[in-house]
């Protein structure tokens, strides 16, 4: 984790409320401070209506606070001299794949954003060729944009962010339609973008999701309820079950089992962290030998 | 609301639903005589009270360029062929996004509901009446013919388009109309 | 346009289309898209400005030459004509019969109680006829042989120069755009609403054909498929903005037209053809060379 | 043709979208299925795979193509069934049903169907209450206006507005996709103990293999318009080998049995649901001490 290093995106005191379609104005987000440093993987998490997608909104100016703060580097995003510089630096990927495709051409989709940033064609079709290389939609350049699976498209939506050559990506929610592989894949993407330096922020229901993150944040009425590194989020489980949450199906196994189980290190929150902890428990009463035969190597070291 | 990016999204948005309303002839209601009823300028006119005239332009002109082109590709009825002479199909189509907007804005004041009801009802006849006059300034029809069509076709398609006006803004504006709850 | 095969009860995707591009990859194919709108932008001056059935002759001719070399069959050209055809006979009798013709001479061909048909009044039955298909076939070639991505690059461009007159090309590009987009997403939706509600006992069958009864199937329809147009846009107003759209301006393009000396020499030609049938029309030439064969009667 | 307990019988279905156009698409390509009374049957295939396309056959909303599909004892290919009879035995709710909403007011929406199919307005006010409340929905929400209900409240009501139909087969797509944890656990404890009814059956589409573990009787693999693999779900979803290959994932029950094998431990791999897998390590570690 990199703490020490200056923040990238700085929360700090955030409150917001929704005006119009209901008589009093809903609040959305009731004093948030939170940091995004680069490198970081953030999970943020929820029941509905609690403020995730909201906050979300927050980091890349597409909304503003009603009080508080919000800085990307050094901008503050309620100036709008600084729209551009923001918005570039901290990318978007939404949940619905077909409503975030601008142009009809996988390599225009791309291009829109550079576009809007004025950047010459020459070094637009450098910018276009290394994002949908990155995301592996090389050769997909004329396709027809809406003609894409669903999991192609939410990748089309990384590479059009990634064309504006930014700092930080947000997902909404962005893996919910998707099948498991598409899903698989899009993980992939963000753990690839994360350890190239980018900071990833994403929004989801699947704790398991958000087991992959460094970070786990939990909101609740608009509040940060609970944050930390995913274990020790999890090892909570009575308190996010009373937010309206769960714990990845590991983790509730391993709770269910805390009494014969004694946990060496951490809770488990990967299938592969479950099983290890019970073959370690069980080999270290000689119930199996110690090495094993069968296990060609474990999925995690 | 006066976002430069939602007046774009919007005027395509509604553009494309009239083009489908065509596309799809879930745009035409059968009437008397095989004739039509049609209900593809209701794009038009919603589009004008959420964002404003220009939209509506925006939306009048795609409105107009897909019967020019369906006119000239894909005729389905006998009254498609005029519908190649831009003064028919075009021209006349831009004004209605204005006039409903203006209407709208004019009575917004006094009732919201009325309001859109009407503006439905203004941007409807002024599809009515222009592109019947442009045919009959034309010479393309008789001005006796003229005047029944309007009567026949006109009117119950003001009526359609007032209905659809008020069910959609309100729905979308989360306004009540009419009565306070179901009628379970 | 949807092609008129028989599609099941509720299938609507891929069935509703803008256009109808045929990708041959000819000529016609390859000429710039400005230089095509432009092209057919001239044929509608010419087809509006003449009245001379040699005119308009000349236009069908230059426009049957492009369809040919544009490799588009002949039976998709007639498909487009066809349903128009028994009406546009009825307009053109209706011309010739029954609207008086005018003219400084006119040859009486056939009388029959209150119907009289003159040299005028047939002409111009051919005229109107003739135009129709003049002015649908060359919209026809432009939608066979022009993709809609290119139409749009051609529409912003053409419009370009306009924006010093406070016209927003970039805008009014836009607008085409997102409306070409959503066509196969809105279809996506009205086949899932409609599905949805013959589900819940909903019937959609011919034969009810009362207004009352169709529009009250009609507003469960589009009422929630505006509704979810109006959320999709806004979704698309946060994904614009999120990738930094604030307006045309400043804004580059990563599809560059390129106008090559054949497009010039396209639009040129065009350009003389159309002056040509203005000028046919404007002196009159039909009239002429039916008085220099036969006399006036006075 | 049927067993006296068979609801729906599906036999070499095909279907192609587009047929007869130059751009065809082959959706299903003979595909053969069986619901009986009393069961839960798990669909599970991935994007594409032609779920959406099998599921509409059920209705009625789809006819075959090629091959048979016999609902209720009446064959779809014949053209002179009552198909609303049909469509109102068989409930189908689509992928995310709240986006269809269309009435302004709640009620008025769950009484579509029941107004539909004629009835009394004291039935339908009674169908609408007993709709609303089995999905866990107060009958006063029926004056609500269905804009300012959340999402959770309004997929439940898109729910009872089939349910109101008094289907006797209910057939679901993609229930659970984008609802909270909470969600989209009381969806399922709802269609779990709609299920108990012995005379009932429900049809459920999903790629998401828990909520398959957790309701389904039986499971048909569907990949690329073709059932892969199909059987009671006990059998299928320990088919690591072929759920892999089909682009799927594994129920958590399954992947940690598979685990624990791995590292050599004594464990068998049908464990299917949470509950089973911690009972089934809890012995482990019992034998232990």
């Amino acid at each position: 984790m990199t703490t020490a290093r200056a923040p990238l995106i700085r929360a700090e005191g955030l409150y917001y409320s929704y005006v119009g379609g209901t008589p009093e104005p809903v609040p959305a987000l009731r004093g948030i401070d939170l940091r995004i440093h680069p490198g970081e993987y953030v999970a943020v998490v929820g029941a509905n209506g609690s403020g995730k997608s909201t906050l979300l909104r927050h980091f890349n100016a597409l909304l503003q606070p009603d009080a508080g703060n919000v800085w990307v580097h050094e901008w503050n995003t309620r100036e709008a001299v600084h729209l551009r510089s923001i918005r570039s630096s901290v990318g978007m990927v939404f949940q619905v794949p077909d409503a975030q495709i601008v142009a009809s051409t996988v390599e225009e989709d791309v291009a829109f954003g550079p576009e809007n940033l004025g950047i010459e064609p020459e070094a637009l079709q450098v910018r276009v060729r290394e994002a949908l290389d990155a995301v592996g939609l090389t050769g997909y350049e004329e396709r027809a944009s809406h003609a894409l699976s669903a999991g192609q498209k939410q990748r089309l939506a990384i590479a059009a962010a990634l064309a504006m050559h930014p700092r930080c990506i947000l997902f909404d929610e962005a893996t919910s339609v998707l099948d498991p592989q598409g899903r698989l894949q899009l993980l992939n993407t963000m753990q690839a973008l994360c350890s190239q330096g980018l900071a990833v922020v994403t929004v989801t229901h699947d704790m398991t999701e958000a087991a992959r993150a460094h970070r786990v944040v939990v909101l609740h009425n608009g509040e940060i309820a609970m944050q930390g590194d995913p274990r020790s989020v999890f090892a909570q489980e009575n308190h996010l079950l009373a937010l309206g949450l769960e714990t990845p199906a590991p983790t509730h196994i391993a709770h269910r089992l805390a009494g014969r189980l004694p946990f060496s290190s951490q809770i488990p929150v990967t299938v592969e962290e479950l099983a290890d902890e019970v073959a370690g428990q069980l080999k270290l009463h000689g119930q199996i030998p110690q090495s094993n035969p069968m296990q060609p190597g474990g999925a995690y070291p | 609301m006066n976002n430069p990016t939602r007046k774009v999204v919007v005027a395509g948005v509604m553009g494309a639903i009239s083009v489908f309303l065509g596309a799809s002839h879930w745009g035409f209601v059968p009437w008397l005589a095989g004739a039509a009823l049609t209900i593809m300028h209701v794009p038009v006119i919603i589009g004008a009270i959420l964002e404003g005239p220009w939209v509506g332009v925006a939306i009048g002109a795609i409105f107009g360029a897909f019967s020019l082109l369906q006119g000239a590709i894909a005729p389905t009825g006998p009254a498609d062929v005029w519908f190649t002479n831009p003064l028919v199909s075009i021209l006349p189509r831009l004004l209605i996004g204005p006039i409903a907007w203006l209407a709208y804005r004019a009575l917004r004041q006094i009732s919201e509901v009325a309001a859109l009801a009407i503006s439905g009802v203004a941007g409807s006849l002024t599809n009515t009446v222009l592109v019947l006059g442009a045919l009959g300034l034309l010479r393309f029809l008789p001005w006796g013919v003229i005047g029944t069509i309007a009567v026949t076709n006109g009117l119950p398609e003001a009526v359609l388009a007032a209905v659809l006006t008020v069910a959609v803004v309100a729905a979308w504006k989360r306004i009540a109309i009419g009565q306070k709850g179901s009628t379970v | 346009m949807n092609r008129p095969s028989r599609p099941s009860e509720f299938e609507l995707v891929g069935r509703v289309t803008i256009g109808q591009y045929l990708p041959t990859n000819s000529q016609v194919h390859q000429l710039d898209p400005r230089a095509k709108l432009l092209m057919v932008l001239l044929l509608a001056i010419g087809v509006v400005a003449s009245d001379s059935l040699l005119g308009l002759a000349i236009l069908l001719g230059g426009v049957a030459l492009c369809l040919v070399s544009a490799r588009i069959p002949l039976g998709y050209t007639l498909d487009g004509l066809r349903p128009a055809l028994p009406f546009l006979l009825l307009l053109a009798l209706l011309q010739i019969l029954v609207i008086p013709a005018r003219g400084p001479c006119l040859r009486t061909v056939w009388e029959w109680a209150f119907f009289s048909v003159t040299d005028r009044s047939l002409l111009a039955g051919a005229v109107l006829a003739l135009r129709f298909v003049v002015m649908a076939l060359g919209i026809s070639l432009v939608s066979f042989s022009t993709s809609t991505t290119e139409l749009t690059h051609g529409i912003e461009h053409l419009l370009r120069p306009m924006q010093t007159f406070g016209l927003p090309a970039h805008e009014a590009a836009l607008v085409v755009n997102i409306t070409i987009r959503f066509l196969p997403i809105l279809a996506a939706e009205a086949e899932r609403l409609l599905k949805a509600q013959a589900s819940r006992g909903a019937d959609f069958g011919p034969g009810r054909f009362g207004l009352l009864t169709r529009a009250r199937k009609l507003l469960p329809l589009l009422v929630p498929l505006f509704l979810i147009s109006l959320r999709r846009a806004d979704q698309l107003v946060e994904a614009m903005e999120a990738r930094c759209y604030l307006g045309g301006k400043g804004r580059t393009n990563l599809i560059q037209l390129r106008a090559h000396p054949r497009d010039h020499l396209a639009v040129l030609a065009t350009s003389m053809v159309v002056a040509l049938v203005v000028y046919l029309g404007s002196i009159d030439v039909e009239g002429l060379i039916l008085s220099s064969i036969l006399p006036c009667p006075t | 043709m049927s067993q006296p307990d068979t609801l729906i019988s599906v036999q070499d279905l095909a279907h192609t979208y587009l047929r007869g156009t130059p751009f065809e698409v082959p959706s299903l390509r003979g595909v053969s299925l069986t619901v009986a009374a009393g069961r839960t049957v798990g669909l599970v295939g991935p994007t594409g795979s032609g779920k959406s396309t099998l599921l509409q056959h059920l209705n009625g909303l789809l006819r075959p193509q090629e091959g048979t599909v016999h609902v209720l004892g009446d064959s779809l290919t014949d053209p002179s069934i009552n198909i609303r009879d049909i469509r109102q035995r068989v409930g189908l709710v689509f992928q995310n049903p709240e986006d269809q909403l269309f009435e302004p007011y709640a009620g008025d929406d769950v009484a579509f169907g029941p107004r539909a199919l004629g009835l009394e307005r004291d039935q339908v006010r009674e169908r609408v209450r007993q709709a609303m409340e089995a999905v866990g929905l107060s009958f006063d929400l029926k004056d609500r206006l269905t804009s300012q209900l959340s999402q959770g409240e309004r997929r439940r009501l898109a729910l009872a507005g089939v349910l109101a139909l008094e289907p006797q087969i209910l057939v679901l797509d993609e229930p659970t996709a984008g609802l909270d944890p909470l969600g989209r656990r009381s969806l399922l404890d709802f269609l779990s103990s709609w299920a108990s009814d012995a005379k009932r059956a429900i049809v459920l589409a999903t790629h998401n293999m828990e909520d398959i573990a957790l309701l389904s009787d039986d499971v048909y693999v569907l990949v690329a318009g073709k059932i892969v693999l199909s059987g009671p779900a006990r059998t299928v979803l320990q088919n690591a080998d072929v759920l892999l290959q089909s682009s799927l994932s594994l129920p958590v029950s399954v992947e940690l049995s598979r685990q624990l094998r791995r590292r050599g431990l004594p464990v068998s791999t049908d464990s299917l649901t949470m509950d089973e897998a911690t009972r089934q390590i809890e012995v482990l570690l019992r034998g232990d001490s």
